[in-house]
């Protein structure tokens, strides 16, 4: 179901030397996207800890997106692979809170992929807009 | 920092960066939305921040009204932080308390509708976590002056002979015997058809008489230890049986051995004694005892020649494998690459048919040094016709997908050496596509095909010797489309050089492994920037030069290998290191000295011991931490947090970032 | 182990001696299996021209009728072969052309999960049977006799991937000289017959055939063996044809390779079909007498002569 | 006779863009199919060229060739390909549409309908059924495969009752969903 006029609120967790500097190079190409998204700067994406998450979602946002170096690209060698076994027992937690999985995403966007950056955006803003509120959310509304 | 909440002074500077935020982002209603916010004393917008007027705008406040923290909302942080960083300086405030607020790449630019929405979050963000910023320290540690280069090829040789000159101390350690790596198997070499051993060399030479060089041949790097501009490394030398500094490189040894094994100088088409030195020109000239062929080693005893007939008695069994461990600043990596083995691809014919070769083979055939004293026979039959394959394994999802970029080159030079030495040859040259990009290739590929030399559009399937005409009998056939022509055709030679790709070396894992380094898919060692940092490396102080970074001809691996010297030399001629201020610190009074970080931290910065109190916990080399933040997010107890992305600091960000409605 | 047997539509018509040939050595091996129950066409090498999902689903109902039973399904045909694993790899790889074929097999009330076990012939007699055990049954070895080992196409491609090396397969060789023959080197051992071009595009096939043939002569093959129905059948009627177009006359004998192991197991010609091989093996018979120090009465008395 | 300039098309190309393995877009033009086809010699376009055209938009140019129908599958292109491109599915898409186009060589066509349709009715392949649907339209055809007719019959190689499947009507209710669920071709 699409929540008539309902703009999802996302949180992206973007390491300084992919992702970021994607969304950057997004900007430099022009390349527009929906502003539902606020990119926070992290060193690394196996920077970004549980609790990070588990605020955004409390602080009530919609849904948290997590980007980094492509495997094997990472700058710190692992961080991305250290950051994706987490996500497996990150999302078993927000199961628990009754937390769909589309909530939190994971990806891999190099800084040479701007346009893959938005399009990134767009297809999660379309599919949590399909998702609906955050139930985090609602309960507070509620 | 005992700073209480009302003495925190926020500066807020809204740039408009000409119409590209204005444009776009109401910027007076941003700096309006920005000075009401908490602990902000001021809020300015101008039209560019980044100009000098904008500068001295910041620096008067930070100096008039005392603000203790920088917020500039302009344009990514990757652009301008260090601008503003120096900013900060100059006006004695800490750098490390301003805090960059990207509104133009990732917001002016990308949105149209709820861009000033979006600006407003970001600012208040910057604000929050500019509230918890903390005046940081970067610390200098001292470099040692002293580089170590691994590979004696073309690549290493440039680069040690380059600092070397700079006057810096330079070890210089060779897996083979002697160094010279592929290059000084080279016969002629393209475009301009020089003698590959006329031009190498001296260069060896130079190495070897260089007062500042110390060589280290049939050795290897086992350990690297430390940080850049300190590592501690070991390397292992491997048994040589004769003594360097008795040896005077006579060669009677090698002339009165009577045990014979395969050259692999020569790529297994000649032979060499069981004390040999690879080649005649070999540096150092001083050979190594084989001890898979001396029967001496092999049936304790027997035999001992070289002992017999050496005079100055420089032949010395009794060595063994040496340990040597030494310091240094940079390492310069330069181990080369591997030739693809192309018996994989059967259908090809190498090593079921004699007259099949590899490019490196034919090289060596044309050789005066070669086997066959440069002249191009296999079983002593000179061929009238000759096929060249390229792209053997490159460009091919099944082998290597890459290019390796010397072929097409080396090709032609093959056709022309061909022609030079075998009167009214023909030359047929299978391409996919015909790849002369460098200075001086055109022309070259030019004269060859005034040459005589046949080029054929078309990836050979086949290397077959079944005739289907009586021209083909007795001949090899190379079967495959002119696809020019859109026509099969069969090809009939008397020989075939296959180009087979360069690849990674068949170590290169272990080799990323000892240095910390990554490998980027094609199993190459990765740089830190294709284009911005071509020799660097995610580890600070190690560079990577030549063939090991990916396929190169010659002048590329040279112009790397010079890159790399520069690197090593304004690294050590600094004589001091920075280090990353924004790295991992403990709380000694929350560790329980799990261990935790020790194991997860890549770069081993953070170490588990007794502290004063004989309590064990945890403890960061500030010189080894990149402050990746692993070792924060694995601490069970949250003992460990990262300067500059404290936790305070960014929940403090996603509380701002969801006050603001999209 | 027990097997299931697929034996493809040639076993009963052009096929046939084949058929009887594997039937016979496998008895002899001790191979149990049984007939795979309703089997039908895998399309052959026409099904593709007409619908992809058809050139897919037919194998896959043999397939899913195979998991019914759950033992390992064996065919000797390698057209049926590379059908079958065609199916099951494409489905396999492709959740889509997954749903359409049981779309499709859901017609004949079945469907196919993906769990079927496809085996070949030769893999079976090779690694299950094993080259000793086929070498203790050799009665009469096939010294001196020497033999082209014709691969064939599709097999080179897709059923030597599974056992053995797809770009130089050798386990026919090692199969061969376990009997005591000698292979030949014969650079064609993997270049296609032109399957179905001997009847739809006669010109062309002829000359691949030709091809094949001077090939095994050239390389002073007393025979051709093959492992395939498609390949025995083109190889055989046609070398008139393919005389024809290389301006020659050919008679050189093909067999299948159950054929030239029956001789070496000492079975009757009959039982193996070989009086159905449109190019007389009676040459063979006399060579492998002679190569062999077998009595004249025990030759008479096993058909051969 | 004048050769009309070949102009690439913009309409999509039909042929399957969803075989296992690369399409067509992928390939690079080294000619390595072609190299491994035993047929591309009698071939208007070979298979590389094939793919280029497909490439151009220019799919009708390749249906019409015929170039499909003398792919024996054997696969060496496919396996070989440095690029991935399932080359043997692409040109039995091309062989399908040209057999079912006005391009077909009639012999050729009834070949394949034959083929299917003793499938179609009986499960499995019935000789003669093939032999009656397939020559009899066409006597010299006939002619030609006597010799080798006369050869299997004699040899008992043509089995006159071939079982076929225990309901045929299953398999032919199979070919009608395969082409609801495809179209033709």
């Amino acid at each position: 179901m699409n929540v008539n006029g309902f703009e999802p609120k996302i949180v992206a967790f973007t390491c300084n030397w992919c992702s970021y500097a994607a969304a950057d190079l997004a900007g430099t190409s022009r390349i527009h996207y929906p502003p539902n998204v606020r990119i926070i700067r992290v060193m690394c994406s196996g920077m970004v800890d549980p609790v990070y998450v588990l605020k955004a979602f409390e602080a009530g946002f919609d849904g948290v997106l997590i980007a980094g170096c492509h495997i094997g690209d990472c700058h710190y060698l692992s961080g991305n692979v250290k950051a994706q076994d987490r996500i497996a027992t990150l999302r078993r937690l927000l199961h628990t809170l009754g937390l769909e999985d589309e909530r939190l995403r994971l990806e891999w966007i190099s800084a040479a992929e701007g346009s893959g950056f938005a399009e990134t955006i767009k297809e999660y803003v379309g599919q949590l807009k399909q998702l609906g509120p955050s139930p985090c959310r609602r309960e507070a509304t509620a | 920092m005992a700073e209480s909440k009302n003495d925190v002074k926020i500066g807020v500077y809204v740039c408009h960066c000409g119409s590209n935020i204005a444009g776009t982002v109401d910027v007076e209603d941003l700096t309006a939305f920005a000075q009401e916010q908490g602990s902000v004393a001021v809020a300015r917008n101008y039209k560019f921040m980044c100009s000098e007027p904008g500068q001295a705008l910041i620096k008067k406040d930070i100096e008039e009204l005392g603000l203790n923290r920088v917020v500039v909302a302009s344009c990514s942080p990757r652009m301008h932080e260090p601008t503003f960083r120096r900013v900060c300086e100059d006006a004695n405030l800490n750098p490390y308390q301003l805090d960059m607020c990207n509104i133009r790449e990732q917001c002016s630019w990308v949105h149209k509708n709820g861009a000033t929405a979006k600006a407003k979050a970001l600012v208040s963000a910057a604000i929050a976590r500019a509230f918890y910023l903390e005046a940081l320290e970067t610390r200098e540690v001292p470099v040692t002056s002293a580089v170590l280069v691994v590979g004696g090829g073309i690549a290493g040789i440039q680069a040690a002979l380059k600092v070397a000159d700079g006057g810096r101390k330079v070890y210089l350690v060779e897996r083979e015997p002697s160094i010279g790596g592929h290059m000084i198997q080279l016969d002629k070499t393209f475009p301009t058809l020089d003698c590959s051993a006329c031009i190498s060399t001296p260069k060896m030479a130079a190495v070897k008489s260089h007062p500042d060089i110390e060589l280290m041949t049939y050795s290897e790097v086992v350990d690297v230890q430390g940080f850049v501009g300190n590592f501690r490394v070991t390397i292992r030398r491997k048994p040589r049986y004769v003594d360097e500094s008795l040896c005077t490189g006579c060669g009677i040894c090698q002339e009165k051995c009577p045990w014979k094994a395969e050259s692999e100088f020569d790529c297994g088409l000649g032979q060499r004694k069981a004390i040999y030195t690879p080649f005649p020109q070999a540096v150092p000239n001083v050979p190594v005892i084989d001890p898979e062929h001396c029967v001496y080693i092999l049936k304790d005893g027997k035999c001992g020649a070289c002992l017999k007939f050496c005079e100055r008695g420089a032949v010395d069994f009794s060595q063994t494998e040496k340990m040597v461990e030494i310091e240094v600043g940079a390492i310069i990596v330069a181990t080369g690459y591997d030739l693809m083995d192309p018996s994989a691809i059967t259908r090809l014919g190498y090593k079921r048919f004699p007259n099949v070769i590899t490019s490196l083979e034919f090289e060596r055939l044309c050789s005066a040094t070669g086997p066959t004293g440069g002249h191009i026979t296999v079983n002593g039959k000179e061929p009238k016709s000759v096929a060249i394959i390229h792209c053997v394994g490159s460009r091919d999802e099944k082998y290597h997908t890459y290019c390796s970029r010397v072929c097409c080159m080396y090709a032609l030079k093959f056709a022309h050496l061909i022609g030079e030495k075998i009167e009214g040859a023909q030359v047929y040259q299978f391409y996919i596509d015909m790849r002369c990009y460098g200075k001086g290739f055109e022309d070259f590929y030019q004269r060859a095909s005034s040459e005589g030399v046949t080029f054929v559009r078309g990836r050979p399937a086949q290397v077959t010797d079944f005739a289907m005409s009586p021209e083909e009998k007795g001949k090899l056939v190379v079967v495959c489309e002119n696809t020019l022509l859109g026509r099969p055709m069969r090809v009939p030679v008397d020989m075939v050089i296959l180009c087979p790709a360069m690849e990674a070396r068949a170590d290169a894992k272990e080799v990323a492994r000892l240095f910390n380094l990554s490998q980027s898919a094609d199993g190459f060692l990765l740089e830190r920037h294709a284009k911005l940092e071509p020799v660097a490396t995610a580890n600070d102080g190690v560079f990577i030069v030549g063939c090991v970074q990916g396929p190169k001809d010659i002048p590329d691996t040279v112009a790397q290998a010079l890159a790399g010297a520069a690197e090593a030399l304004s690294l050590i001629d600094r004589g001091s290191v920075k280090l990353e201020a924004a790295t991992a610190t403990v709380n000694e009074a929350l560790c329980h000295g799990c261990g935790r970080c020790e194991e997860i931290c890549e770069f081993h910065a953070p170490m588990v011991r007794l502290n004063g109190r004989l309590i064990p916990v945890s403890s960061i080399n500030e010189a080894l931490c990149k402050g990746c933040g692993a070792c924060a997010v694995a601490c069970p107890t949250g003992a460990i947090s990262i300067r500059h992305f404290t936790l305070q600091q960014i929940l403090a960000e996603v509380e701002a970032l969801s006050g603001v409605p999209v | 182990m027990s097997y299931l047997y697929y034996p493809g539509c040639s076993g009963t018509g052009t096929g046939r001696e084949c058929e009887e040939s594997i039937q016979a050595v496998m008895r002899t091996l001790g191979v149990k299996w049984t007939e795979l129950e309703d089997w039908n066409c895998c399309g052959a090498a026409v099904a593709t021209g007409t619908s992809y999902l058809l050139s897919l689903a037919l194998p896959a109902r043999n397939l899913a009728l195979s998991e019914k039973v759950g033992s390992d399904l064996v065919t000797g045909c390698s057209r049926c072969y590379l059908n079958l694993i065609r199916a099951q790899h494409y489905i396999q790889h492709n959740a889509n052309l997954k749903e359409n074929v049981n779309a499709v097999l859901a017609e004949a009330g079945i469907q196919y999960s993906g769990t079927a076990q496809l085996r070949h012939l030769l893999d079976v007699i090779i690694n299950d049977v094993g080259l000793d055990t086929v070498a203790e049954k050799v009665t009469r070895p096939l010294d001196g006799l020497q033999v082209a080992a014709y691969y064939g196409c599709c097999q080179g491609m897709w059923t030597y991937a599974q056992f053995d090396s797809t770009e130089d397969p050798t386990c026919f060789d090692r199969l061969l000289a376990a009997l005591g023959a000698e292979v030949v080197y014969y650079p064609l051992k993997q270049a296609c017959c032109g399957g179905t071009l001997s009847m739809s595009k006669r010109s062309v096939g002829a000359s691949l055939i030709g091809d094949l043939l001077l090939a095994a002569i050239a390389a002073e093959a007393d025979c051709i063996v093959t492992a395939c129905p498609l390949c025995m059948f083109n190889l055989n009627s046609f070398q008139n044809e393919a005389g024809r177009a290389k301006g020659t006359k050919f008679n050189i004998p093909v067999l299948f390779v159950t054929q030239l192991i029956g001789l070496a197991f000492g079975l009757p010609p009959k039982t193996l079909g070989l009086q159905r091989n449109i190019v007389p093996p009676e040459p063979l018979y006399r060579k492998i007498a002679a190569g062999t120090a077998v009595s004249s009465a025990e030759a008479v008395a096993s058909g051969l002569k | 006779m004048a050769v009309q300039a070949l102009a690439p098309r913009s309409e999509p190309v039909r042929v399957m863009k969803d075989p296992l393995g690369n399409s067509f877009e992928f390939c690079y033009q080294c000619g390595l199919c072609t190299a491994s086809c035993r047929t591309a010699f009698a071939m208007k376009y070979t298979p590389r060229q094939v793919m280029n055209l497909l490439q151009l938009g220019c799919e009708d140019e390749a249906v019409a060739s015929g170039s499909g129908l003398l792919c024996t599958a054997c696969y060496s292109c496919t396996f070989r390909c440095p690029r991935g491109v399932a080359v043997t599915d692409m040109m039995a898409a091309v062989q399908r549409r040209n057999l079912a186009s006005k391009h077909a060589d009639s012999d050729i066509r009834r070949f394949y309908r034959s083929f299917m349709r003793t499938i179609e009715r009986h499960g499995r392949f019935h000789e003669v059924e093939f032999m009656t649907r397939y020559f009899l339209p066409n006597p010299l055809l006939l002619r030609a495969e006597f010799g080798v007719g006369l050869h299997l019959l004699t040899k008992g190689k043509i089995s006159l009752n071939a079982p076929g499947v225990k309901n045929p009507k299953a398999i032919a209710a199979m070919f009608r969903k395969a082409e609801e669920i495809e179209g033709r071709p």
